[in-house]
């Protein structure tokens, strides 16, 4: 296995705050690789320094060996970086269509075959009947499997997920993770999540971050059998889903 | 509809309305004429605002110092160093273009109400400038074009501005112009790029757009075009002044492609004819026909905020560019 | 003339100026405070507190001080009501959203302005100021009645201060100001402070407006200048902060008083608003405010 | 603004009462002079010659426009008393032009394409004169204007332009300049308004008080839209003599009452064109320290002790008193200096078409030969300032000017009064050269 991305020391401070404080974090190429923690561990704000929403305090990202602490966010997204967003951000006055267009015709790929990419992003999550439909009037489910189609649309190598099954029903889930298994194919995908039976199903590799940093990595099972993880946050986790 | 067809007939509309203009001067009496040779040249002008406002959600309240920068870039050289006309109507644009340039590099690192405000004062500064730099530009008394640079030869043929068909014909070329340039703009890629701009910014940047470049873009030509209206505006009815520069020439062409319909191509130009004679018509009923202007603005934006083109758009076509 | 006094004339103008804006700018700083709308029909407001200046005093003869007192009182009254009609009418339909806002409010400002025209006419016309005494200064001599506007601006500033800081309409204001959901919980009537402070932004300027009209003349057009100076301030203050705005008001009263005195008007107002457009671009706080940006 | 009128209509007065004024800004104005006059029928039958007035209903010269309107529709009532124009009536169409010379222009023309006026006459700010003056030419359309600016006599307007109602700047100044630096002093400050209009008076009284002697120390640009001046006034030199003032805007009253807060009694000598105080009444709280100051006057807005007749049925006819305020309303003062050059300009336009047997447009041209070779006009009804001489080549009037005296009670007395001599330059201005 290759290196996808790394991270060395990565900080990042809203004031007196140190949302990420000092992050080594890396992503081995073609896997799916979950990022867990309790609310306001910063996992966020990490996979925005990732992706260029926000731009690092201190530290630095390489991505396929090359720097990109100082990226723009854009260009990022061109290497590519694709991100998806926590809070459904899609075109809600253009079609469905016009949403995956959006994605696909990004300056990388040659310009003609951007409607197809967009249509066939479309029939990989299972929206293509409603390609003419006003994105807005779609189900909340719906509207999230179209974030994920755009990010499909964009082709990337590394697709960063936050928190993609929030507020969808069990059924919507096992499509989902079908989707991301399929998606895997070609893609490294880095998930934010906090459903642990998702978590467990799909990821091959485990960081927990808590308070800014990375308590924890490794396999599901390595982080299952891990005491202080346990501690700090799995078994609250697991009470609660038990509940 | 499918998409090969709806183009077929949007241009098809689009040609129509251009084969009206065209036709309107055999049966137009000599005063709407002179009118329609104005509106027409207004009409790229809201255009040109209306590739920034309607199309990438960006309102500029200063855009009369792009339509400035081309009357006085164009005039200026005619008036001091007797350039001819293409040369200076060309040299106008650039200065619209050049202008658009620097100030987007500066405004654009604001959205919303603060770049509405960056505009306008930015527009208030150049309509300073021209007042201030008063022994080039004679300021408020402005300058008329003399009589001798008023004609050009173009490809062999000698043309005249002051012969009110010509002007009528020239303007009618640079608005099929400048409706062909919004037309394939805002249909392809780029096009679908700026709409994403408009409705999602941060969406887009995340989807790899360099939306600092694209709106950069987008500002330059809106610019340029602004530009072209001022600098035909200059050459053909051969006065500039610096009432071409004050704020009201900033908020018309907000109104007259609300009126018709921000974010469409006909719009504007609809926008422009009818704002244009209902003002005029005002004005044979009272000095304070501007009152005219604020009504429509308040009504547009309490009942109307699509537009005439804007509604057809949404309720029948939604295929129109 | 030398120096010395040249610059004490200067200061002297800086001052008046500072006077009326300051009073002019808290209007507008207080609607964008609260409400988080532009007005760009403040300067109009003002134009028509100028008016409505005239023609009160114009009804009531003898003493000019009568006349200006009753001006005083109730123009800016018929301004503010002028002001919550159209708050209630235009900018409450439009929930606040800021963009459509402007363009309602440039709206107003063309309906104001033309009504104007039609109803008082293009001339400009004259106020009696309420006394008028002439400073006798070794070098020149200067408008005592100038001296009274600054005081009297002082007054009213230190008077309204009171109200924002010290008084429960304040606090209710203050507090929509700072969060607006939570003010609702608290059952404030937010739209109905809303449209108090819209009116009395607007009476502001009105109030500014009527001190001023003595010494400038009442004239449909008059608005525009102080819209630009009222925003120069309230920009370069830090938008919604009152104290930054009063500060600015300061610096820029007296910056362009002394400026164009020594240069030429228009290249002051050409430098000033250059450099604001800057400091929104660049530093959108503000030069003295906190950060609420646009 | 225009006032619409079929040209069928009988009440051919030059204002029609249609029921549109009642929306107009200056309503009033016009009333007073809107007496429905009455035509003989053969007469009324007639179409009508159609005068297109450019006029400052709005913008800072509005209050010049006012009674630029009130004049000319009193000149034309008039006109059409004594049977019109070659037994035609003439009807005034007015068009505001909003002290623009943007829209200037196009009132311009809207009265040749769509009014399809005879003649366009009218405006006062140079600035618009200016920008105006080359569509007239183009459109080829007479332009008759009644500004005061040495822009039509310098040679750069065209054929069409005229001014033969009032002298310009560079005439009065000259001639006035002698007097000036005899009586009052001979270092002089100029205040002037910073467009065309005012840098006439800079150009050409800073020569013609160099000829007599004297220097100007200090040159005060102020722009027209200007309100604060105060700020303006320690750039007198204190070795003035003279303090030359010249002003136009809504601002003047501030501008002439921060002149007196600065100065006091300890004032320098004050020379100002009345353009400071037109349309303002002299006995206005705060001007009292102009008591002993001086004022060009075109025409004196107070009665003089030896009044002429005409004058006195001028004012009767124009509807303003001895004190040059309105017979309606004595707070309305007149622009009175200023305004009797529209009353004279359209009895010009009337000399001119009779000699020239004016029928229709077609005519044009020969109106403007015949205006090319008028002489001279005589005192009387139709030229109560005064008599006149005009140069055809310069297309410029020359008479005389008055110097008046503030007295105690705000009114002003003529001390002195120009020859028409004293007021004449060289020039090698030709229009009659230009092609028709």
């Amino acid at each position: 296995m290759t290196t996808l991305l790394t991270t060395r020391q990565l900080v990042k401070r809203f004031g007196g705050l140190n949302a990420v404080a000092g992050v080594d974090f890396t992503l081995e190429k073609g896997e799916i690789h979950a990022l867990i923690g309790p609310n306001g561990a910063g996992k966020t704000t990490f996979v925005s320094l990732l992706c260029g929403r926000l731009e690092a305090t201190e530290g630095s990202i390489f991505f396929k060996g090359k720097e990109i602490t100082e990226m723009p966010a854009w260009k990022r997204v061109r290497a590519g970086i694709a991100y998806t967003f926590q809070i459904t951000s899609i075109y809600s006055n253009l079609t469905v269509f016009q949403n995956a267009a959006i994605a696909a015709q990004h300056a990388n790929k040659p310009a003609d075959d951007a409607e197809q990419r967009a249509k066939t992003a479309l029939e990989k999550v299972g929206l293509a009947a409603y390609a003419s439909h006003e994105a807005g009037s779609l189900a909340y489910g719906h509207q999230r499997v179209l974030e994920v189609a755009m990010g499909i649309a964009l082709e990337p190598e590394l697709l960063i997920l936050d928190e993609p099954t929030q507020g969808l029903s069990d059924l919507e889930i096992e499509q989902f993770c079908g989707l991301i298994r399929e998606i895997n194919q070609q893609t490294t995908v880095l998930l934010i999540e906090h459903n642990m039976q998702v978590v467990m199903s799909l990821a091959r590799q485990i960081s927990v971050m808590d308070q800014g940093l990375l308590l924890a990595q490794g396999t599901p099972d390595e982080i299952q059998a891990n005491a202080a993880v346990q501690s700090a946050y799995l078994g609250t986790i697991d009470e609660e889903n038990v509940a | 509809m499918d998409s090969k067809n709806s183009q077929i007939l949007s241009l098809g509309i689009h040609a129509a309305v251009v084969i009206s203009f065209y036709a309107l001067q055999y049966v137009l009496p000599e005063y709407h004429l002179l009118a329609l040779t104005r509106i027409m040249l207004l009409a790229i002008f809201a255009l040109g605002f209306n590739l920034l406002f309607g199309y990438t959600g960006l309102l500029s309240l200063g855009h009369a110092m792009f339509f400035a920068a081309g009357m006085y870039g164009a005039g200026l050289t005619v008036y001091h160093f007797g350039w001819s006309v293409p040369g200076a109507f060309l040299f106008g644009v650039v200065c619209g273009a050049i202008l658009g340039f620097v100030i987007g590099m500066i405004a654009l690192r604001t959205t919303g109400v603060a770049f509405m405000i960056v505009t306008l004062m930015f527009a208030k500064v150049s309509y300073l400038v021209i007042v201030y730099f008063t022994t080039y530009t004679r300021g408020d008394e402005g300058l008329v074009m003399p009589a001798e640079f008023r004609g050009f030869e173009l490809l062999g043929m000698s043309i005249s501005l002051t012969d009110s068909v010509t002007r009528y014909n020239l303007a009618l070329l640079l608005l099929t112009l400048t409706m062909l340039i919004v037309f394939l703009l805002v249909r392809g890629r780029f096009g679908r790029a700026l709409v994403a701009i408009r409705e999602n910014e941060s969406r887009t940047r995340m989807l790899g757009y360099n939306t600092f470049a694209i709106k950069l873009k987008v500002l330059t030509a809106s610019a340029a075009l602004s530009a072209m209206a001022g600098s035909a505006y200059a050459l053909m009815f051969a006065y500039i002044g610096s009432s071409f520069a004050t704020i009201q020439y900033s908020i018309d062409p907000l109104l007259y492609t609300l009126l018709g319909g921000a974010g469409t191509v006909l719009g504007p130009v609809f926008g422009t004819f009818s704002m244009f004679y209902l003002i005029d018509i005002a004005s044979e009923y009272t000095s304070a026909y501007l009152l005219v202007t604020g009504i429509v603005l308040v009504l547009l934006i309490l009942y109307f905020p699509k537009g005439v083109f804007g509604a057809i758009r949404q309720k029948y076509c939604r295929w129109l560019p | 003339m030398d120096f010395g006094p040249f610059l004490f004339l200067a200061t002297l103008e800086g001052l008046v100026q500072a006077a009326v804006l300051c009073l002019t700018a808290l209007g507008l700083s207080l609607v964008f405070g609260v409400m988080r709308v532009v007005n760009v029909a403040h300067g109009e407001f003002y134009m028509l507190g100028a008016v409505l200046a005239y023609w009160i005093t114009s009804w009531i003869s003898g003493n000019p001080a009568m006349g200006f007192a009753v001006a005083l009182l109730l123009a800016p009254l018929f301004v503010g009501v002028v002001a919550y009609l159209s708050e209630k009418i235009i900018l409450r339909r439009l929930g606040y959203d800021p963009e459509a806002t402007i363009v309602a409010t440039i709206g107003i400002l063309y309906i104001l302005q033309q009504t104007a025209l039609l109803t008082f006419g293009p001339d400009a016309r004259p106020v009696e100021p309420p006394l008028y005494f002439r400073v006798e200064f070794p070098w020149f001599g200067y408008s005592g009645y100038k001296l009274i506007v600054i005081a009297a601006a002082v007054i009213l500033l230190l008077l309204a201060w009171f109200v924002i800081t010290r008084t429960r309409l304040g606090l209710i204001m203050r507090a929509t100001q700072f969060d607006r959901e939570t003010a609702q919980n608290y059952g404030i009537a937010v739209d109905r402070v809303y449209a108090m402070v819209f009116a009395a932004g607007a009476a502001f300027a009105a109030i500014a407006a009527v001190l001023i009209v003595p010494i400038q003349q009442a004239h449909y057009l008059m608005g525009g200048d102080p819209l630009l100076l009222a925003f120069i301030v309230v920009i370069i203050g830090g938008l919604g902060s009152i104290r930054g705005t009063l500060l600015a008001a300061l610096l820029i009263g007296l910056s362009d008083g002394i400026f164009s005195v020594f240069f030429s008007p228009t290249l002051a107002k050409m430098v000033s608003t250059t450099l604001v457009a800057l400091v929104l671009v660049f530093k959108p706080e503000g030069l003295f405010g906190h950060r609420s940006r646009l | 603004m225009k006032q619409k009128k079929e040209s069928s209509s009988t009440d051919v007065t030059g204002v029609s009462s249609s029921r549109r004024r009642t929306l107009k800004t200056i309503g009033t104005g016009i009333a007073a002079a809107t007496a429905p006059v009455w035509f003989p029928r053969a007469y009324a039958a007639s179409e009508p010659i159609k005068i297109g007035a450019q006029l400052h209903r709005t913008g800072i010269g509005a209050s010049y426009g006012r009674w630029y309107e009130r004049t000319a529709t009193a000149a034309v009532n008039l006109i059409n008393e004594q049977g019109g124009i070659n037994g035609r009536p003439v009807e005034l169409i007015v068009e505001d032009d909003g002290t623009d010379p943007k829209r200037g222009t196009e009132v311009l023309e809207k009265f040749a394409t769509q009014h399809k006026v005879d003649v366009a006459y009218g405006t006062l700010f140079s600035h618009v004169v200016i920008g105006s003056s080359p569509r007239a030419g183009e459109l080829k359309l007479p332009y008759v204007v009644c500004s005061e600016g040495h822009h039509v006599a310098s040679g750069k307007l065209n054929r069409y332009v005229f001014q033969p109602g009032i002298t310009d700047v560079r005439s009065q100044v000259i001639s006035m300049a002698p007097w000036i630096s005899q009586n009052l002093g001979k270092k002089v400050t100029m205040m002037f308004p910073d467009f065309a209009f005012g840098h006439d008076h800079r150009d050409y009284f800073s020569q013609a008080i160099a000829e007599q002697g004297g220097e100007v120390l200090e040159l005060i640009a102020v722009p027209p839209t200007e309100t604060s001046f105060t700020r303006y006034f320690p750039r007198i030199p204190r070795d003035t003599e003279v303090l030359y003032h010249v002003m136009v805007g809504p601002g003047v009253l501030t501008f002439v009452k921060e002149m007196g807060q600065h100065f006091g009694k300890k004032r320098p000598e004050i020379f100002g064109f009345i353009d400071s105080l037109e349309a303002v009444d002299l006995a206005t709280p705060q001007l009292e320290f102009l008591e002993g100051t001086y004022f060009w006057e075109g025409n004196p807005r107070y009665a003089q002790a030896d009044q002429s007749d005409f004058d006195k049925q001028y004012r009767a006819a124009v509807g303003v008193d001895g004190k040059g305020a309105s017979l309606a309303d004595p707070k309305d003062v007149s622009t009175y200096s200023h305004m009797f050059a529209c009353w004279e300009s359209l009895f010009i336009i009337k000399e001119a078409m009779e000699l020239a047997g004016y029928r229709s447009v077609a005519d044009k041209n020969a109106f403007i030969e015949a205006m090319e070779s008028l002489q001279k006009f005589d005192e009387g009804l139709a030229h109560p300032q005064g008599n006149k001489i005009f140069n055809p080549k310069l297309h410029q009037s020359f008479g005389h000017q008055h110097i008046s005296k503030v007295g105690a009670d705000g009114s002003m007395e003529v001390v002195h009064k120009t020859s028409i001599e004293d007021g004449l330059y060289e020039s090698d201005v030709d229009y009659t050269q230009m092609a028709l």
